[in-house]
């Protein structure tokens, strides 16, 4: 179990070849997430009848169970009782499947991050004649973005890792492949190498665009 | 322009307003005084609704509200007609000091970006901030974020001011200037203004009518002079007796 | 890698038959593979399917006049695949027992993988019956049925040692580590993956406690499939008559594994 | 692909006879996970020397990378060169790297709660003569505490459901067992759903402990 | 009992104090007046390191401390000598009032819980808050909020008081209060206090030494009758002519 850095070398060329899925379903899962947890977080933070309890019952039923058996029910499952389900290609599948799950954690954190600001802050705003929505989008939002970018950050990297669920579906991408190939020549140490630092590069960019976004939204000065 | 019926609001089992009536007239100036605790600024900010009423009427201009049945639409419209500065000033901590100016203006009233921005750097001016322009709120010092909680008030040049406490973090000498500053305002645009004070010579400087409140009721209200020289409840006098400097 | 082997005897009649009338439209035939299990199917250096599976399958292809298709599905996905109609069938050394036959239609069995108990080179003769188990970690693949029969094993002859099931190839590591002393599992593989390693498995002496054959399941309820898995069928007797698989099972396996008699 | 209740049914008891392992395992790692990641984040909120560092890289590595080769590097990588590791059970392993690798998410989530709190109370706590650690201690750990509730449940939830990863290292636990139930006869929806319900339970009883501690720790009034 | 020395302190390019130099006696009470935004409170931040200069040596009692070079732990020793009333309060959020009073005395001076309970308790009746001792602070007016800040730092009794406006949010009748704790205190302990006030009556009741602050100088000190009758500085007087109620 010695490992042949020359053989990890010779497959990563193999191996990345397969990041432009990962990047895809990565990409358009997080891009999914954002805008549907973002939607399901004001729907909780102002408590709108009606769709409140059905997020929280989302959220419970997603955040509650394995992926796996998400990806399993919704894409062969459904497929039996909604023949749109059946025409789908795998990967969008995978996209659906992978934001669903990922929205009922983030919406989560995004709710802890919007009850950090202060109350002040909304009722300045409503004082000086905004609505709540107003209030929403210029005060709160930025000022919850400071607590929310490394807890996003940490959703999206997860999101990103998790995008290997897709293999179940057939889906070839980084993870797969490197199981594949650390099969073949029962070289696990090799491939799980190559696969190990694509995912350190791909996380460290996110991790990157964190550090960028805290600074950019971190108030300055010493009560901040 | 201003009328209260019946207000009442208590948080859990405080009773904190216990029915409070009040008629302002348009352009008058109305001070509040009384012992801390007694809900001044409750009553304040039952006024724009920030705080809601258990029980009562709030009309401001010819918005009308029914604390026991209303839409969130009027409360909107109640609110457009008025500004307020809040005793913990509340500056939008992800602003600059001309943003927390601007920013009302421009989203609610629709004026356009850069004529608020010239017209919030005039305030700042007048308000002493005009370096700190591009500063956060939480680099200013406590007379200055209270200059800028006025700022940000004055710059909707709204029909009815409520200010709580706007002169606490204040020296004398700034004491004087936003006193010329709510003159100004008051000649310039008739505005209304109640105003919760604790400096009894401020009060007297600026008020048409003082109304003294203690324990969620208000108990007297006058004119300055009045008031101040003649009160006629045993707890006005009492109260007044330690305000030493205004006599 | 896949769940490989499968429990005890069998008895039902499995292979093809049904209905079939001429009329069905085939087209390509989507094969999914676990490309995880060498030799059998696995992917080679420009991560191609290949291994004696996959062209056991494209030769069967050619002589029913089907056109094949495979991929690549980890065994997690595989049953959703087949019943959703992503796949026909799956290959990976699958054991038609009853109770999976309950569920899919096998094709003719083409080769018998059984599994033995392999250990470290030297410890072979340490291992002469059953009751030398005892007392040790037996490692196993979770993905088939071979788990079970070792448990049946346990029960029916009240003997003590743990079965430790794994999802991947890891028990591998674990023997060659000496985390385990034992592990039950095809020799053909096991070889394969114990080069690799760089270390030295044999079988133990003590024998299997089944015997196990490869088929390839097809959905029921569904002429297409059951149109396919009559001529997989077919061909693959032809095969089998005609020594191709002989061949095909020594290139691959290096000894011929084919399945003339029927287990099932 | 129709659903055999009935069977599922049966199956239900004896996936459900390896709730002990998966629990163990959840617990064991999540207990560590907070001790390790709460001395992390104190590490790196008063920027000690040489530590920080350390824990940066750390932090990187650890969240930037999949999990299962983690597990694979230390259980077999380590075992190679470290012979502790050769002794060591599999089901110690996989509890050690689940807390390593969620430590490092932990860890961001937690300094992003301790940053929400506002530096005035910091300084209030000084003020008042208390050292930096007791101020931490009485003041800004209770207050981060309320932001970091949800984030905490939801990266123990990912925590117990990761958990399942330890069947790579052949420990038998609810996912384990419910994917060879799913062999052995080829039902996998049924053992899916078992397990679905099954995880489904244990994080509803994680999300009630949320929902007391945030009560607990909400602070009230207007203001807050 | 407080020596400061050579005392710098720049926010990025802003120079706040640009060089002070002040000895204050045991048992003195001196308040610093002057402009918003002059480095009152900046000035107190310095002397207990919350804010830490760029250049000079504070001494409190016998813990010297020269910006340049010193230990956390002669940081902590400085704090231990003293307590301070911020100007926007900074209450514990976490804690009830009862707490927010008793808490430090228990974990830094190591006091027995049941006395620091009892003892909270009667400082809360002396400022008036007895039946507030189980609220939170968000809850409180603001009033209510600074003398929960003064209970807080009196809990401490410490050698020195530093007090950042605290009568901002009083009224004149709880200032007249404040200012009777304030020297009982004195007379009891001996207590050392800095009080930054521009509330001019105030400091002139309760101070043995006015100093007067402008841009980042001290410009003069002197007894309250010299600086307030009888200011030398030209910007002293100028200060000085808004505050009518005090001369
Ligand atoms: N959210 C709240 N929950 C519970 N009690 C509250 C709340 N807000 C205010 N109170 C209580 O209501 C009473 C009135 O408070 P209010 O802020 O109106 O007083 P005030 O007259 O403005 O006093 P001050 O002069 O000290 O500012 C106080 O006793 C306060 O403790
Ligand atoms: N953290 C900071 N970053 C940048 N500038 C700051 C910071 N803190 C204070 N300042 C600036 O330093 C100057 C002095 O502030 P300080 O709070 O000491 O004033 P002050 O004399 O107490 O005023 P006031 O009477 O209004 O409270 C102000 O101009 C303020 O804007
Ligand atoms: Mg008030
Ligand atoms: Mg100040």
């Amino acid at each position: 179990m010695n490992i042949d850095l020359l053989y990890a070398l010779k497959k990563l060329p193999l191996i990345l070849s397969y990041i432009h899925v990962t990047l895809w379903i990565s990409i358009c899962s997080m891009a999914a997430t954002l805008v549907f947890s973002l939607l399901i977080t004001i729907i909780r933070y102002y408590k709108i009848r009606v769709l409140t309890p059905i997020a929280n019952a989302y959220i419970d039923l997603f955040r509650g169970t394995p992926l796996l058996t998400q990806m399993f029910f919704i894409y062969y499952g459904l497929a039996q009782i909604i023949p749109l389900f059946r025409e789908m290609q795998p990967i969008t599948a995978a996209i659906l499947v992978l934001a669903l799950n990922a929205s009922a954690y983030t919406t989560e954190n995004m709710r802890s991050a919007l009850e950090s600001v202060p109350r002040g802050q909304t009722e300045a705003g409503l004082a000086v004649g905004m609505t709540d929505l107003q209030v929403m989008w210029h005060i709160i939002l930025p000022q919850a973005t400071k607590v929310a970018v490394p807890v996003l950050a940490n959703d999206f990297i997860a999101l990103l890792k998790n995008s290997s669920m897709a293999f179940t579906l057939g889906v070839r991408e980084i993870m797969g492949e490197a199981s594949l190939v650390g099969n073949a020549g029962f070289r696990f140490f090799e491939a799980y190498l190559d696969a190990f630092v694509i995912y350190f590069c791909l996380s460290k960019v996110i991790g990157l665009g964190q550090k960028y976004l805290e600074k950019r939204f971190s108030i300055q000065g010493r009560k901040a | 322009m201003i009328s209260v019926k019946g207000l009442k609001k208590s948080f859990g089992d405080l009773e904190v307003l216990k029915g409070i009536d009040l008629e302002i007239e348009e352009g008058e100036v109305a001070a509040i005084i009384g012992p801390s605790g007694t809900g001044k600024s409750t009553l304040l900010r039952c006024l724009n609704f920030l705080e809601i009423p258990d029980q009562g009427v709030i009309r401001i201009g010819n918005v009308e509200i029914d604390a026991e049945k209303y839409h969130r639409k009027d409360v909107y419209q109640l609110r457009k007609q008025s500004a307020m500065i809040f005793q913990d000033f509340c500056l939008f901590r992800n602003k600059t000091i001309l943003d927390n100016v601007a920013l009302a203006p421009e989203i609610v009233q629709k004026k356009s970006k850069d004529e608020m921005r010239r017209e919030a750097m005039q305030i700042l001016e007048k308000v002493g901030l005009a370096d700190k322009a591009e500063s956060y709120p939480s680099t200013l010092s406590g007379g200055q974020q209270q200059r800028v909680a006025i700022g940000r008030a004055m710059a909707l040049k709204p029909n009815v001011l409520l200010l709580d406490e706007p002169t606490s973090a204040l020296d004398p000498y700034l004491v004087g200037e936003v006193l010329g500053v709510i003159k100004d305002i008051v000649r310039e645009h008739n505005t209304t203004m109640v105003i919760v004070t604790h400096e009894m010579g401020f009060a007297r400087e600026v008020a048409d009518r003082i109304i003294y409140m203690d324990q969620g009721h208000i108990v007297e209200e006058g004119s300055p002079k009045q008031i101040f020289t003649d009160a006629k409840e045993e707890k006005t006098k009492q109260f007044l007796a330690y305000c030493k400097d205004v006599k | 890698a896949c769940g490989a082997g499968g429990s005890s005897s069998g008895s039902s009649a499995g292979g093809a038959s049904g209905s079939s009338s001429g009329e069905i439209e085939i087209g390509t035939v989507v094969v999914g593979i676990d490309g995880t299990y060498p030799p059998f199917n696995y992917m080679d250096d420009n991560g191609e399917p290949t291994g004696f599976e996959i062209e056991m399958i494209q030769e069967i292809g050619e002589r029913a006049g089907l056109e094949i298709e495979f991929k690549a599905v980890p065994w997690d996905g595989v049953f959703g695949q087949i019943e959703s109609g992503k796949i026909d069938t799956y290959a990976c050394c699958i054991f038609p027992n009853e109770e999976r036959q309950e569920k899919y239609l096998f094709s003719r069995e083409y080769i018998y993988d059984e599994n033995r108990f392999i250990v470290r080179t030297g410890d072979g003769s340490l291992y002469k019956t059953y009751k030398d188990l005892e007392g040790h970690k037996i490692g196993v693949a979770g993905g088939g049925n071979s788990i079970l029969a070792l448990e049946n094993l346990q029960k029916d002859q009240n003997l003590d040692f743990e079965i430790v099931a794994y999802n991947n190839e890891n028990y591998v590591n674990d023997l060659a580590l000496g985390r385990l002393d034992i592990i039950y599992k095809s020799p053909v593989s096991a070889f394969v993956e114990a080069k690799s390693l760089g270390v030295g498995f044999e079988v133990a002496e003590c024998p299997t406690v089944e015997s196990a054959s490869c088929a390839l399941p097809w959905r029921k309820d569904d002429a297409r499939s059951a149109k396919i898995c009559e001529l997989f069928s077919k061909a693959t007797q032809e095969m089998l008559d005609d020594g191709a698989m002989k061949e095909l099972s020594e290139k691959w396996l290096e000894m011929d594994l084919a399945a003339y008699e029927p287990l099932i």
